[in-house]
């Protein structure tokens, strides 16, 4: 299973796991139903169709239930994204330049590196910019993705919980090298971050 | 079209694939106006291109079967995932059936001898092919064939030295053929209704072509000037979405998914309209819920036209867009889920025969729903973010598309081949191709769902090698899926070639009117125009036999 | 509705078909121009004080006499199947003429209006353009490409109208019969309706 | 009343759409005398006011709209609806509420 390495991520798995839990609940019964049916009113056991016009009953009620799961899903998944959407004002601000086909990261004392160093439990936002076509900044164990494109001041942010070393890939199509445009996270104590970032 | 004593045909006409016109042999086809000889024309011309599509997702997928380089270079299969999405896109999905099919039964559907304006529908097929013409060039000019993902996405269109002008011409022309095809079934079904058919005596099948003439009509423009001002920023260095002189390219987003996300439904709603004559028919009973089918194809066609912007949470929207963008695309789901439910509850107390087209009936609906739910959780904003750009969406959309559009072509081929051509195919090869395909197509795409929620990104050449074993089951379920492939071509070129010929009118006990003509239909399609007195999906044998109990 | 479609079956020429159709081909002209209007729109509002300054360079005299040549055409238009309609083959074939030609004299005055600013420097590309701002840049850009796309559609309409002349002298277009007339008027119109727009977000924004 | 109209303009009178011609011209030089004056952000949308209302004209009476049956009417509803949605739902990206 995929690594869930922020608060973020837990939150969107939950989601999913409902969200998929209804799905799976209705795929099951139609699928269910068309077995059934196909097998109970099959030409030989049921020569004889009986015509059935409709039931407004029932479309009525096969309209508003979905209507009402679907409002509920939708504002599960909005209330998760307002989350991501809204940066802490006291986040502290990396800057990612993607172009073809790497990633630079700078630092807010000028600092840069093609690996993103990133300290445990804190809030970084990340302000993207490409110098060239549109990238994407997309880390698959924080659950967050952001378009980097050339005119545009788009920025995400993310508070990393667990230690350790994560993919950072490049999910818009970018050209001959797009599938090797990936680096890594890695989220560190604030000690060893601190050190790295004052290093050289 | 419960009246059956109106002599509809007299036997002995000659069909219409005998009949002598202004011209003879091949000329005879491709300068004639008859709405079923174009729809034949267009049969032979998309089948072509969906085989050579179907080739470039086989190397796609065989090239993904490793990490690194297995059969072709980065270059190369960016080129075939390019032309594999435009090709299908283009020159496969949007037009199959309502070129195909919608040329060929709409107007027998309405009573009517050919569409309201013959020369211009058969001018749309010329416009396909001209389109056609445009795509091959761009592949073997000496550009390189072009590599910026069907979307064409500013500024790599823009940037990348591969043949993109022809490409977008090509989109371009293409666009314009299936615009007039839309705007032409619009006026033929406003029109040309036979006398007594009211808007809700119509079979459901013209009720989709409605829906989808309209946003045919509506959108393809914008997608047509769109890739218009890429040439002209191409050509002429005109600032209008380039970065570099100032243009936004959120904004290509947005005027590209205006069309291309009522594209897909494009797509669906007319294969949706072929299921709907397949359940019904095949079920022996009057459809279920007729007005609620019928009104969730306009509603589809409304809502779909107000989404575009799902594909584009993660761009950079304003708050307000990704609240409104994710609220409408849940609306979308309730007329699909309408359908859905009505096709089941066709089913119930139904006289249910299990003929080839059947099952592709009722395969679709089971796709469909598994695309449509998987849909739901790419319409969540939050989801979204982490899925968007992953195979998830790859998966997704195949069985959104393959799975509705391709197995609707698939079925109604089936179910109308005999109609067509006059002569029928071998159902017991059919069953077991349906079988295999539908084996290969879960085992092809349901990976992609799990590496997708994994992260891996999609249009990757290469990838990391914890995805590699969901690559295999993924590359091994597309090669079971050629097999059935063509194990189906094998059976519809054997059954022209040789098929036992039929002249049985309505062989599958269907009461729409194209089972009241004759097999194969004649020129004209009708002797004298019917009068239609009762609804598209009567079966009076029901209900005389149940008042007999 | 439904009763309308009836008649179709028997009549062999249905008018109504044809302008249903017509009209659809111009919706799909509306949304074809719908998208450069939304172009537009988005950049004037995200560049407002630009293209502010961009539009002084237009000059809104020649803006306005190309609105009353169009206008002017438009009528002539309508008035040659008014003519025909009343009978009169040389009326209507004289308004036809007349449109084709205030067509001409609009172009003309567009090939001067874009000469001049080509001459200034103003054009796709050129150093003087690529130095100003942004909103200059995408200002330009689609006014060469709005206003080029309507010129192409004048010329494509006068090219109808001058076949429309030839129907009507070989007597395809007739008092009873000039269902070809009314709908290459409707095509006449759209594109004055298009320009209708286009002169205030051009000529009078400065 | 409306099928006097529809017998006047079968009837083919020049004079209406002379009037109507005139009509429009007014509304040029309104629409180029107002611009002069500075209304801060209702230039434009008085400019687009006046231009919906010379549309309208050579809707109704040059596009012999008024005397066309409800499909036509209902047609261009659809399209411009169509047109107007988009608009506000591009913009519910750009403008910032």
């Amino acid at each position: 299973m995929i690594a869930q390495a922020t608060n973020f991520a837990q939150n969107v798995d939950n989601t999913f796991i409902i969200i998929v839990g209804i799905c799976v609940f209705f795929l099951v019964l139609i699928t269910t139903l068309l077995i059934t049916f196909a097998i109970k009113y099959n030409k030989k056991r049921n020569p004889k169709a009986v015509n059935i016009h409709g039931n407004i009953k029932l479309e009525i009620i096969w309209t508003i239930i979905p209507t009402l799961i679907v409002l509920y899903i939708f504002w599960l998944g909005w209330s998760d994204y307002i989350e991501l959407a809204t940066p802490p004002k006291d986040a502290m601000v990396i800057n990612a330049t993607a172009s073809m086909w790497q990633w630079k990261f700078t630092y807010s004392n000028g600092k840069q590196a093609d690996t993103l160093y990133v300290p445990v439990n804190e809030n970084i936002k990340i302000k993207l910019n490409s110098t060239d076509v549109s990238h994407s900044f997309y880390i698959p164990a924080f659950r967050i993705k952001r378009d980097a494109m050339p005119n545009t001041n788009n920025s995400t942010w993310f508070n990393a919980e667990k230690l350790g070393s994560y993919t950072l890939f490049c999910a818009e199509y970018c050209g001959l090298n797009h599938s090797k445009m990936y680096t890594e996270v890695k989220v560190v104590t604030k000690d060893k971050f601190n050190n790295w970032l004052n290093s050289e | 079209m419960a009246d059956n004593s109106i002599a509809i045909s007299s036997k002995g006409h000659e069909s219409y694939i005998d009949h002598k016109g202004k011209h003879s042999g091949l000329l005879g086809w491709i300068f004639s106006t008859d709405h079923k000889r174009i729809a034949i024309l267009y049969l032979v011309a998309i089948s072509s291109w969906f085989l050579i599509a179907v080739l470039l997702g086989f190397l796609i997928r065989l090239e993904l079967l490793t990490p690194g380089e297995t059969i072709v270079g980065a270059q190369t299969y960016n080129a075939f995932f390019t032309l594999h999405g435009i090709i299908m896109v283009f020159l496969f999905v949007i037009p199959a059936i309502p070129a195909i099919f919608g040329n060929f039964f709409l107007p027998i559907m309405l009573g009517a001898k050919d569409v309201a304006f013959p020369r211009l529908n058969l001018f749309s097929w010329y416009l396909y092919i001209i389109g056609g013409i445009f795509v091959i060039i761009a592949i073997f000019l000496p550009g390189g064939a072009p590599d910026s993902g069907w979307t064409f996405y500013i500024p790599y269109s823009i940037r990348t030295s591969t043949n993109m002008i022809f490409t977008l011409s090509a989109a371009f022309i293409l666009g314009f053929s299936s615009i007039v095809t839309g705007l032409n079934f619009i006026v033929t079904i406003h029109r040309m209704r036979a006398p007594g058919m009211s808007w809700f005596r119509m079979p459901l099948f013209p009720w989709a072509l409605y829906a989808t003439g309209w946003i045919q009509v509506l959108v393809t423009p914008i997608i047509g000037i769109t890739l218009l001002l890429i040439i002209v920023e191409r050509v002429f260095r005109v600032g209008l979405f380039d970065p570099s002189l100032g243009g936004d390219p959120v904004l290509y987003q947005h005027l590209f998914w205006i069309y291309s996300h009522p594209a897909v439904y494009i797509m669906a709603v007319p294969a949706m309209g072929v299921i709907t004559e397949i359940i019904t028919v095949y079920s022996h009973k009057t459809i279920f819920g007729y007005k609620a089918i019928a009104f969730s194809s306009l509603a589809i066609a409304l809502f779909g036209s107000l989404v575009w912007g799902h594909h584009m949470f993660s761009a950079g929207m304003s708050d307000t867009a990704n609240f409104i963008f994710s609220l409408l695309t849940f609306l979308v789901a309730i007329p699909s889920a309408i359908k859905v439910f009505n096709w089941t509850a066709t089913l119930y107390k139904g006289s249910i025969d299990l003929e080839p087209p059947m099952l592709y009936g009722l395969a679709f609906i089971f796709l469909f729903t598994i695309g449509g739910l998987t849909g739901i959780m790419l319409g969540t904003l939050s989801l979204d973010i982490h899925l968007t750009d992953t195979t998830f969406v790859v998966g997704h959309f195949h069985y959104v598309i393959f799975g509705t559009t391709g197995f609707a072509f698939i079925g109604g081929l089936y179910h109308w081949f005999p109609k067509m051509f006059g002569r029928t195919y071998n159902k017991k090869l059919a069953k077991i191709s349906f079988w295999i395909l539908l084996v290969g197509f879960n085992i092809l795409y349901f990976p992609m769902f799990v590496m997708g929620w994994l992260g891996m990104p999609r249009r990757s050449y290469d990838y990391l090698p914890e995805y590699q074993s969901y690559h295999v089951i993924s590359t091994i379920g597309s090669w079971i899926l050629i097999l059935a492939l063509i194990i189906i071509v094998y059976t519809f070129i054997k059954a022209l070639r040789s098929g036992e010929r039929t002249h049985e009118m309505n062989y599958c006990g269907g009461e729409t009117l194209e089972w009241k003509v004759e097999t194969p239909p004649t020129h004209e399609n009708f002797d004298e125009i019917p009068v239609i007195t009762g609804g598209p999906y009567d079966y009076k044998q029901n209900e005389l036999e149940s008042e007999v109990e | 509705m439904s009763s309308e479609g009836n008649v179709a079956v028997h009549v062999h020429r249905d008018d109504e078909a044809t302008k249903l159709g017509m009209w659809l081909f111009l919706f799909t002209e509306l949304t074809l121009f719908g998208g450069l209007f939304l172009i537009y729109a988005v950049y004037r509002f995200t560049h407002q004080a630009d293209f502010h300054i961009a539009a002084q360079n237009m000059d809104t005299f020649i803006g306005a006499l190309n609105t009353i040549i169009l206008l002017t055409s438009s009528l002539t238009m309508v008035l040659s199947i008014t003519a025909i309609r009343r009978g009169s083959k040389k009326l209507s074939l004289l308004f036809q003429g007349i449109t084709i030609f205030f067509g001409f004299i609009f172009l003309l005055n567009k090939y001067f209006e874009w000469s001049h600013e080509i001459h200034l420097g103003n054009f796709p590309g050129s150093e003087i353009l690529l130095s100003k701002s942004q909103g200059d840049i995408l200002f330009f850009g689609l006014y060469y490409v709005m206003t080029g796309l309507h010129g192409l559609h004048v010329i494509i309409g006068m090219i109808v109208i001058a076949i429309m002349m030839r129907f009507t002298l070989k007597n395809v277009i007739t008092r009873n019969n000039n269902i070809k007339l009314e709908v290459a008027g409707l095509y006449w119109h759209l594109i004055d309706i298009i320009w209708i727009f286009l002169f205030p977000l051009f000529y009078l924004i400065s | 009343m409306e099928e006097k109209e529809k017998h006047s303009l079968t009837n083919h009178s020049y004079s209406v759409y002379i009037i109507v011609w005139l009509a429009l011209l007014t509304f040029t030089a309104i629409t180029v005398a107002v611009a002069g004056i500075n209304f801060g952000n209702a230039t434009i949308a008085i400019a687009l006011i006046i231009a919906s209302i010379k549309t309208y004209l050579v809707l109704t009476i040059f596009m012999h709209l008024k005397i066309e049956n409800n499909t036509f009417k209902v047609f261009i509803i659809i399209a411009i609806f169509f047109l107007i949605v988009t608009f506000v739902l591009l913009f519910s990206d750009y403008s910032n509420i």
